[in-house]
């Protein structure tokens, strides 16, 4: 069964979602629970069959799907990706144990686990067609829970969410169709293989109109600055189940797809864009922090609070060194834990008052002193407080950013006190003062389902941040690898400049250079 | 003046380009249809030219084929236009504007 | 002794997390007793590895466990007990512990009982965090940890608005200066490839001045912050907010010291660079003097103590900075003893006046009050460093230091500063006890606090008293952990300055009790001559620093936030993307009309269509068929 | 006294002739059968059709066993001629018109299947498509052409509406003028080239340097609009969504695909040598056709309030898609038209007879016209299994891997990439991201708006019978499992077009 552990993950929730339509309205939601609980189940299987020593690939699965086109049905984890799948089984249960009561609570449970199939395909999708396959079909799902249970600007918000994507994968689907045919001119072979493609080194020109045609797939899905603006509307008329998943795992599958495609296969081209896309990330990160400053919807801060960390993790992902790309996949898992978790608090309220003004709560901390403790918790991990899970990530990117440049990190480190800033005003507004509003003197605290969701989330969040170990290490073979890859794939000067050597004997080297640039 | 193939080639364009300006202008619709008979003969003329010219039949086999089907087309368009006159007392072009856009 | 080592660190975060249990219920006067007990363990726990170290042990190292570790990077949970954070400890564990006593009293009567303990206790956990970490990224950790506490301390009572922007600010200027620190902990890992003291320091001897002066200047922004050092030291005073045990345990005896002993724990690196220690120490005596200015003629009994903090803390960085780190560091364990048990005695005197804060409204209290007048009292000549309390071997030392170093000017402000402190001490003291009982006006009812609370309050007060007769074993304890030694200056000197800056002192206390103490003080109105004096109203208005980031930070930032979500994102960004698609759609809605459902129009599209196509053929036909002569135009026209 | 006429049957391969012929012996026979008694029900000829449809489907099993075996066949005076092409293009004919012919088992009565001529000439034009495809010969391909477009202009009118009468006369009309431009093209080559052959005409042309390239432009035009009505090519293509419209649903899809494909290949018999001689002014022509073409029926079908009429468009601009693989013109493109189009073929049909099932006989007040997307309002909730394969068909014709069309614009798309047309490619793609818009629409409206009131659902299955039912059943399976069937696909197709010589 270890052997096909991937397939079972990716179709078990397919197929239970297909059953899923035999069953009678008032048992679905016990139905999703357990089949979510199962795929969980089996995503931890994975971690602990998952050996931490190897660095390459896992429990690989090869069929033949189009072989005389080169593609292929490929499936394997590695330290990048295992944890991602993990994380969505995780908040697929979540969500669905944690689900209030809406209309179609049926339909939206099958849509789920239809989520569930797709978000797992992605990640453990080692051929590009198969990866483009899951990457587009995970959009569908998400259409139809947006446009169907969201606010009353749905249809413009889900619309807008499928085609800004869709438009964007499309450009990566040229790209990667050129990729195959460079890998056909060179060996004579179709193939869409990833692990092929690794081996194929290009010329820097090539290299660099592939990354342009990959980036922009990806940084509309991230979403990059100035591809941004599909996810505040995506978040605001989302329901609450909506946007945990999509800022906790389908944002994911841009900066994962960054780390998978554009560092290992364009390395030169990555070196020689990492200022231009860093100083992109910069103002992610300062920019939509001062934009979430500004807003007066809860969840729209939330959203725009995701673009701003966001910004952090392509920080990291294009520090092109083992730490920043550790700290950056790492950042990917808090933000997604952390994310979720606001976005289902901001649920919990919206619930309860059907609003998500901040103004019209004030002092909730008197009347809902559990939630606000937790919401206060996750707040502290967003703005990423050492021992929680954001902190680590966020530091490992910045860390990793500062051997490149000084001053972006010094600027992209703001982003901890602009962080701060809103999050706090955000905070002291809904929860901090008198309750002013009648409405709110009698709001029940958080309830046991809520707490289902929220619970695990905060002690992920904070064991996490103390004890990273496990996770990171499993990263942090998996990124060696890649680290190493790249470097010995580039072939201009600057790459070779910009990505470390592992293989050099330890010493530790003072870099003069670093100094001078400091001046 | 020898007439050549040239000139039949001539005559069958310049009938052409009087059956393209029949087609563009024409409202009734059976004078249209008489403009696509004017095109279809035009080539015939033509074909029918250049096979002697060639001293391949192949031409004329064309124009042959060509008459024919300008037989049945007039057949078909003829059995169109006496349903739409019989239903609509009328075979102007400009009442034929229900779907647009 | 590594038992006792996690026992002094985790008996707070017991503490805290039980106290956490019984947040949400009623309070339970139960989890103050088990939180003191429990702070006082991790006391006991301290003291007995004081003794340790003091008997000649070697310093106590353990690695707990791994944290962080990636490419080359490794960062473990490492506690290191050496003189230095030993130290440290024993001054965070005693004044916890009697802050934890003394606030079962202080918040009696509080909704919030219980989660204030585990509030409090938290904070004495990231305290100890910060000050036993083996490496620098630990020390963030408690650095962030205190701030963390700080914020939910001075926003303790968060109905308030003013208590809740308070926490806020103190919050985020501490971000701005933990950044600066960030930065430092990234230079010193990639120039030195570890975070651990002892790694960072071997190699900082290898390292170029240049790349030492940015680590100190980045780690010092940190400790700016934290110690609120000019320009972050507004929230400092704004802090006062919380209740007053928070600010006597937070700011006045630890969280504030944090920068010092950053730069204290640090000397290795310093004292390579003394150029930016000379900074330290000019920017330490202006803070000394700006703040006590402000100290001057504040009418909040809890920011004046504040102020007084912040000008203590100025001291200690111009010890620091001119090298008498061991000086510093004194100062640092006598200033947390008399400041601490100021700011309790002020509690006192707050909870006497139903928490109100303008010591003109009091008056007189001495008769009711009798033990917190002698504390208080104690406490201000301490600070004022009056022979033999403990502030005069501190502060007479770093005098001694500035003098011997030949800083004159730095040794002329400090010494007019200790006037200043002198003065503003005693204005207060006299404001609060002595004179009319003017109280009375506003219908108060004093009464002395509970008698536990004061016993509470002994251990302070000792230290306040006898901090002086520690000094020399203080020193051979720290001697080598901090490259210490005595400064001889001639004895015929040493004696005049003595004497002279006793006098001083003497002179500001006296001035003090005689424009106060007397019984023609009134409650101001605003209409004396002096209130309405520039320099009154630059002094009360914190010379218009808080109004100016008001002003021209605050303002602007919300504005251009507002201006970027509503302009740029919406009007910019994201009605491009609209635009295009609008364009797409506006063209074929507009274009449509070409299907005009009209046979003739569609037939005339087709013959258009074709004469098109024949266009282009025969332009392309002749071109073709030309293209030699074509050639030789383009070219004789010198295409 | 002329010298009797030697012939051997062997030369005269009637195999050749075999596929075409089977449809017209069945049409005779209905006809014949309704001679002798009239009045019987329309199933007996729907299974009479699939019957010949099936023979003819077998036969070419048996041409293309040959063909696998000896190549390309030449048969009845080397008129007919089988290659990969002429095979490939049948079977979509052959295998679509199967699906196409049960959608006349309607619930409701739609009065032109009860005519037994409906069939005859359904049946004389599938074998006036196919003599288009198999053969060389220009006058053969007219005569099929127009023995196919005669029959598909009656098979409209049969609908018998005023919108289907108008739709015919159009389509009559404009097919008129096309056949005039077809013939004055074809008039062109014989007077350049003295023959009517596209295989000789282009040896001849090649032998002497296309020195009269003017001419040849000339007739290329003409050649090329004659296609461009056909595959309905932007300016070429007003006819297309008129007669969609006022013809009845499936009818309409079934134009989407058979007429074209059967376009396509002579298509590309004709243009694939002219792209290969390097004739610039062709390859400009025809990509500014099928860019012109793809994008700017986008931008129509977006504004469309009638789902039918955006099928239309939509049609169109696939139909400009696939015209880029003629411009492209390598084996891998050629290849990709025939995959793109066996995969459309099912998709569309698909699309096309869900649309017909939910076809009423009488307008509610809320409806502007039979398929408004108003009337798809809120589907799912009264109707979830069909919204949901309406959803699916949606998706496909979006390009949503892994539904069927996404491979097809996956490997046109990489042809493209592979010869170099770089924009192209790019502009493709971005096509079909503006076409996702309008598919998404419907989609939007069945999935989450609410259900217009007086609206119950049940019309989406009026129309319903087994036989409807089966086919959508079909064309959803080809549509989601599509992916199985590529490889095989693919390397059929490859083979058969590479060893045509394109």
């Amino acid at each position: 069964m270890l052997d096909h552990i991937l397939s079972i993950l990716i179709f078990f929730p397919a197929l239970a979602a297909v059953f899923g339509f035999m069953i009678q309205k008032e048992s679905m939601r016990v139905y999703g629970v357990a089949v979510a609980a199962i795929e969980f189940a089996l995503s931890l299987w994975l971690w602990y069959a998952f050996d931490d020593n190897v660095s390459g690939m896992q429990f690989m699965e090869h069929l033949p799907l189009v072989p005389s086109f080169g593609i292929n049905y490929t499936l394997g984890v590695d330290g990048i990706s295992l944890f991602i799948i993990i994380l969505s089984a995780f908040f697929t249960l979540l969500g669905i144990g944690s689900l209030t009561d809406t209309k179609k609570v049926k339909y939206m449970i099958i849509t789920l686990l239809f989520l569930q199939m797709t978000m797992a395909g992605v990640f453990a999708a080692l051929d590009a067609i198969v990866f483009y396959t899951f990457w587009e079909l995970s959009l569908v799902p998400m259409l139809y829970i947006i446009g169907a249970w969201g606010g009353p600007l749905r249809i413009y918000a889900s619309i807008k969410f499928f085609l800004y994507t869709f438009a964007g994968s499309l450009v990566m689907l040229v790209g990667m169709l050129f990729m195959a045919y460079f890998y056909y001119q060179a060996t004579g072979v179709w193939s869409f293989a990833l692990l092929d493609w690794y081996r194929l080194i290009l010329p820097e020109s090539f290299q660099l109109w592939l990354f342009v045609a990959f980036f922009i797939g990806f940084a509309i899905k991230v979403p990059m600055f100035p591809f941004h603006t599909w996810l505040p509307y995506a978040h605001g008329q989302a329901p609450t189940i909506g946007s945990v998943i999509l800022a906790a795992i389908l944002l994911k599958m841009g900066t994962y797809a960054f780390v998978r495609f554009s560092l290992p296969l364009f390395p030169d081209a990555s070196a020689f864009f990492m200022i231009p896309i860093a100083i992109l990330a910069v103002i992610m990160v300062i920019y939509t922090a001062m934009v979430a400053y500004a807003q007066k919807d809860m969840k729209q801060v939330v959203a725009y609070s995701s673009i701003s960390h966001m910004g952090i993790i392509i920080l990291g992902t294009f520090a092109l060194n083992v730490e920043g790309i550790s700290g950056s996949i790492f950042l990917m898992l808090g933000h997604g834990v952390v994310a979720g978790a606001l976005f289902l608090l901001v649920g919990v309220i919206y619930d309860r008052r059907h609003t998500k003004m901040m103004s019209e709560f004030g002092g909730l901390a008197h009347v809902m002193p559990r939630y606000a403790t937790i919401f206060g918790i996750m707040m502290m991990a967003s703005v990423g407080l050492p021992l929680t899970i954001n902190f680590v990530g966020e530091f490992l990117s910045l860390l990793g950013f500062y051997q490149q440049s000084h001053i972006l990190t010094l600027l992209a480190g703001t982003g901890i006190i602009v962080g701060a800033i809103y999050m706090l005003a955000a905070y002291k507004k809904a929860f901090f003062g008198e309750v002013t509003n009648e409405k709110n003197k009698n709001l029940p605290d958080i309830n046991k389902k809520e707490l289902f969701g929220l619970i695990p989330l905060v002690i992920v969040a904070i064991w996490l941040g103390i004890y990273p170990k496990p996770v990171l290490d499993p990263i942090n073979n998996s990124v060696k690898s890649i680290v190493q890859l790249m470097h010995n794939k580039s072939t201009t000067e600057l790459a070779k400049k910009r990505i470390p050597n592992l293989v050099k004997p330890k010493v530790v080297v003072i870099d003069k250079t670093i100094i001078e640039e400091v001046h | 003046m020898e007439i050549g193939l040239n000139h039949y080639l001539v005559l069958s364009t310049i009938l052409f380009a009087i059956g393209l300006v029949g087609v563009m202008r024409r409202k009734n619709l059976l004078l249209l249809f008489f403009a696509t008979e004017i095109l279809l003969n035009a080539v015939n003329v033509a074909f029918a030219a250049i096979s002697h010219y060639y001293g391949d039949l192949t031409g004329q086999m064309f124009a042959f084929f060509v008459i024919a089907i300008a037989a049945s087309e007039v057949a078909v368009g003829l059995g169109l236009l006496i349903v739409w006159y019989k239903r609509h007392g009328s075979i102007d072009l400009d009442a034929l504007t229900t779907m647009k856009g | 002794m590594e038992k006792y080592l996690y026992i002094a660190l985790f008996a707070p975060l017991v503490s805290s997390l039980f106290s956490a249990l019984f947040t949400a219920t009623p309070k339970k006067l139960f989890t103050g007793i088990v939180a003191s007990l429990l702070i006082f363990t991790s006391f006991i726990a301290s003291t007995i590895l004081l003794v340790h170290i003091l008997k000649g042990g070697e310093p106590i190292h353990v690695t707990m466990m791994t944290w962080m570790a990636t490419g080359d990077l490794y960062i473990p949970f490492g506690f290191v007990v050496d003189q230095i954070s030993v130290t440290m400890m024993m001054v965070v564990t005693l004044v916890s512990t009697v802050v934890h006593v003394y606030s079962i009293g202080y918040m009696d009567h509080d909704k919030g009982f219980n989660r204030f303990f585990s509030w409090l206790s938290a904070f004495v956990f990231s305290m100890m965090i910060l000050v036993m970490s083996d490496n620098y990224a630990g020390l963030f950790i408690g650095w962030e940890g205190v701030g963390l506490c700080s914020w939910g301390l001075i926003g303790f009572w968060f109905h308030k608005e003013s208590a809740t922007w308070a926490a806020n600010e103190a919050f985020i200027m501490n971000r701005i200066a933990d950044l600066g620190m960030l930065i430092g902990l990234f230079l010193i890992y990639w120039n030195t490839g570890t975070l651990q003291y002892d790694g960072a320091f071997t190699a900082f001897h290898e390292l170029p001045a240049a790349t030492l002066t940015w680590i100190g200047i980045f780690l010092f922004i940190g400790a700016m912050g934290k110690s609120a050092q000019f320009p972050l030291h507004t929230w400092l005073a704004d802090a006062m907010e919380g209740p007053t045990p928070v600010s006597a345990l937070i700011h006045a005896a630890t969280m504030v010291t944090a920068g010092v002993y950053l730069v204290i724990r640090s000397h290795e690196l310093y004292s390579l660079i003394p150029h930016v220690g000379l900074f330290i120490a000019s920017l330490g005596t202006f803070v000394a003097i700006f703040a006590a200015s402000m100290a001057l003629v504040n009418r909040d009994m809890k920011r004046i103590i504040a102020y007084s903090t912040l000008s203590q803390l100025g001291y200690m960085f111009a010890a620091a900075g001119l090298g008498a780190y061991w000086v510093a560091l004194f100062h640092l364990m006598a200033h947390a003893g008399f400041k601490a048990l100021l700011f309790l005695g002020a509690g006192n005197v707050m909870h006497a006046m139903h928490d109100e804060l303008d010591p003109f409204k009091m008056g007189g209290l001495k008769k009711v009050m009798k033990w917190t007048w002698i504390m208080m009292v104690i406490g201000s000549l301490a600070l004022a460093g009056v022979i033999p309390f403990a502030g005069f071997f501190s502060k007479d030392t770093i005098l001694e230091a500035a003098y011997s170093g030949n800083h004159m000017v730095i040794y002329g402000v400090l010494l007019f500063t200790a006037g200043l402190t002198a003065f503003y001490s005693f204005r207060l003291v006299a404001l609060i006890f002595h004179g009319e009982e003017r109280y009375k006006l506003f219908g108060i009812h004093p009464h002395e606090a509970y008698r536990f609370m004061l016993w509470a309050m002994s251990p302070l007060l000792l230290i306040a008293i006898g901090a002086g007769v520690l000094q020399t074993p203080f020193f051979d304890m720290v001697e080598e952990a901090l490259n210490a030694h005595e400064y001889h200056i001639a004895h015929g000197t040493a004696l005049i300055m003595l004497v002279g800056t006793q006098m001083f002192v003497g002179l500001a206390i006296l001035y003090a009790y005689k424009k106060y103490a007397n019984s023609r003080v009134t409650v101001p109105d605003g209409t004396s001559k002096m209130e309405n004096s520039f320099m009154y109203k630059l002094l009360i208005n914190q010379y218009y620093i808080p109004y100016a980031y008001e002003e021209y930070f605050v303002k602007p930032y919300r504005e251009l936030s507002e201006v970027f979500w509503t302009k740029v994102d919406l009007k910019i960004v994201d009605a491009t993307v609209d635009g295009i698609a609008a364009i797409i759609y506006g063209t074929g809605e507009k274009t449509r009309k070409m299907q005009s459902g009209n046979l003739s129009t569609m037939l005339t599209w087709m013959v258009a269509g074709l004469i098109g196509l024949l266009l282009l053929a025969v332009v392309f036909g002749l071109a073709a068929r030309y293209s030699d002569e074509i050639l030789v135009f383009l070219s004789a026209l010198g295409v | 006294m002329l010298a009797p006429i030697n012939i051997s049957m062997e030369s005269l391969n009637v195999m050749t002739l075999a596929p075409m012929l089977i449809p017209v012996i069945g049409a005779l026979l209905i006809l014949v059968i309704d001679v002798f008694k009239g009045g019987l029900h329309k199933s007996l000829y729907v299974t009479l059709s699939l019957l010949f449809l099936a023979m003819d489907f077998f036969s070419l099993l048996d041409a293309s066993g040959v063909f696998a075996k000896n190549g390309t066949v030449l048969g009845m005076f080397d008129v007919m001629l089988i290659d990969g092409l002429a095979l490939l293009a049948q079977f979509i004919i052959v295998i679509a018109s199967m699906l196409f012919i049960p959608l006349a088992l309607t619930h409701k009565r739609f009065h032109e299947f009860s005519y037994p001529e409906f069939f005859a000439l359904f049946l004389f034009m599938i074998s006036g498509f196919q003599f288009m495809v198999a053969t060389d010969n220009i006058i053969l391909v007219f005569v099929g052409l127009e023995t196919s477009s005669l029959a598909l202009y009656t098979l409209i009118a049969m609908h018998n509406r005023d919108k289907s009468f108008e739709a015919a006369v159009k389509y009559f009309t404009m097919g008129a003028l096309a056949a005039g431009l077809f013939s004055f093209g074809a008039m062109i080559f014989y007077a350049l080239t003295g023959s009517v052959e596209i295989n000789k005409i282009a040896l001849v042309l090649a032998a002497n340097g296309y020195a009269d390239i003017g001419y040849v432009l000339v007739g290329i035009a003409f050649m090329l609009a004659a296609f461009a009505f056909k595959l309905s090519l932007i300016p070429f293509h007003t006819w297309a969504p008129d007669v969609y419209e006022g013809s009845s649903a499936p009818m309409a899809g079934y134009m989407s695909i058979v007429p074209k494909i059967a376009a396509f290949v002579v298509a590309m018999r004709f243009f694939e040598f002219l792209v290969h001689s390097d004739i610039v002014w062709l390859k400009i022509v025809l990509y500014a056709f099928v860019v012109i073409t793809m994008t700017v029926s986008n931008m129509w079908a977006l504004v469309q309030t009638d789902v039918k009429r955006m099928l239309a468009y939509s049609s169109i601009s696939h139909a400009g898609f696939v015209m880029g693989a003629i411009l492209i013109g390598t084996t891998q493109a050629n290849s990709a038209l025939f995959l793109y189009w066996v995969l459309f073929a099912f998709t569309n049909l698909g699309a096309f007879s869900m649309l017909w099932i939910s076809r009423q006989k009488n307008l509610p007040a809320y409806q502007m016209s039979d398929h408004s997307y108003d009337k798809f309002a809120g589907m799912i909730k009264t109707a979830p299994v069909a919204a949901l394969i309406m959803g699916l068909f949606m998706l496909s014709l979006a390009g949503v891997p892994p539904f069927a069309l996404f491979w097809g614009k996956l490997y046109l798309i990489s042809s493209a990439v592979t010869s170099g047309y770089t924009v192209l490619a790019f502009i493709m793609a971005l096509n079909s991201a503006i076409a996702g818009y309008y598919y998404l629409k419907l989609v939007v409206y069945m999935f989450m708006k609410e259900p217009v009131m007086g609206n119950d659902g049940n019309m989406y299955g009026a129309n319903a019978t087994l036989a409807l039912k089966t086919i959508i059943g079909i064309a959803a399976i080809g549509t989601i499992f599509a992916f199985v069937a590529i490889n095989p696909l693919l390397e059929f197709i490859t083979a058969f077009v590479y060893n045509s010589g394109y």
